[in-house]
């Protein structure tokens, strides 16, 4: 971490907050109403975190199944999500 | 060639991305929208993409087949937007010395896809719609 | 669409043979002439026939595909006479309502067509010329 | 078996004697030199013993692996074989 409290003050301060994006898609989409949810969660937060928080305030997800994506790859529950990550919930696919 | 794309596929193009002189065998792999479905009667099809990560999914799954499965080439298009019925969804050509890989491949590529690919299909009937979710 | 010929093979009409609205699964097998065979390097390759009884053996297979393996519509068309390195020497399409019954029987096809159906093939090399004889 | 003597003298006489082709292909007939053997064997006579005076008479064919298709079908060694019969001696197949 080469950045210093100068160049971004809120970098590295454990209770910065900074809003992300999570986009949805398919029925996903459709269920929600929208196609890109923006939440506010405490850094640092993982993708299991992530998970609760989005279920929690868009209860709707509840009984989905829903994978996770940050920077456009399956990420495991233990990941840590940045706020510069790409996160997007991924509901069943069905290509081909 | 990996495309995820609005565009009828050239099945043609998709066949000539894998020829090479040392290449004995081709298996092509073609997905079509079929005018039934789980007993109901299917006027159209809409596929929609995460498309980033689908073509970079595609182009993963791509360098597996070189590299553990005994390909030489491969090329995948996924078609997305409105498709009528009987137009080619998704077209998956894999070359190889001998049959034997080129089909194992294929198929492998084809399964995967249906698997990982962040791609969906609803499909339109007469009287309604529904996302279809295969690989929950 | 079950044909020995000396014409080059048109791979879109062998598609388009085994086109079917209810069909959403289609697999074509092609074989095309390699440019090396047994560390020897292949400039041509001569195919010969006995037609007559060529024609019945696919067409036979084709029945029994069509009869017990699953498949809706097949199509097989081997080309015979003088070939160059990268021309098709055989396509098997094969089209199913879903995916499994596709790859398997275009797989049993092939394999089979190899086995029985009496084609053969001269390959002519830089020094010489050789009848393969594959399936004593 | 509707034939009678006089519609075709020979049909069904045992010592009839009658030409027979066999048709030659590929490597095998390469080996031989011709596409067509012509032999007059003793009838009624099985694939087998075809397959036996055919090597008695062509040596050549003896250290050869070849099936026989009697009218254009793989024949077993018991069949029966009549003069009108399409014979052909198939070498090890390689097309594809």
């Amino acid at each position: 971490m080469s950045n210093t409290e100068t160049d971004s003050p809120e970098v590295g301060r454990p209770d910065a907050q900074q809003c992300m994006h999570v986009l949805l898609f398919a029925g996903l989409a459709e269920r929600l109403g929208c196609a890109r949810l923006t939440l506010n969660p405490p850094w640092p937060v993982t993708v299991a975190e992530l998970q609760e928080r989005l279920v929690s305030e868009w209860p709707e997800l509840a009984p989905v199944t829903f994978r996770t994506a940050v920077n456009q790859r399956y990420a495991l529950d233990s990941e840590p999500v940045q706020p510069e990550d790409e996160i997007a919930l991924i509901p069943p696919v069905s290509g081909g | 060639m990996i495309h995820v794309t609005e565009d009828s596929i050239d099945l043609d193009a998709v066949l000539r991305a894998v020829e090479g002189d040392g290449e004995g065998a081709v298996v092509l792999f073609v997905g079509r929208v079929r005018n039934h479905s789980r007993e109901r009667e299917v006027t159209q099809l809409d596929y929609e993409a995460y498309r980033g990560m689908a073509e970079s999914a595609l182009a993963e799954l791509a360098e597996t087949a070189l590299r553990d499965h005994g390909a030489q080439r491969v090329a995948v298009v996924h078609r997305v937007g409105r498709l009528k019925v009987g137009e080619a969804a998704v077209a998956v050509a894999v070359s190889s010395a001998h049959r034997p890989e080129a089909f194992e491949t294929c198929r492998w590529l084809i399964d995967t896809l249906k698997e990982v690919v962040p791609i969906w299909k609803k499909e339109r009937y007469s009287d309604g719609e529904e996302w279809v979710a295969e690989h929950p």
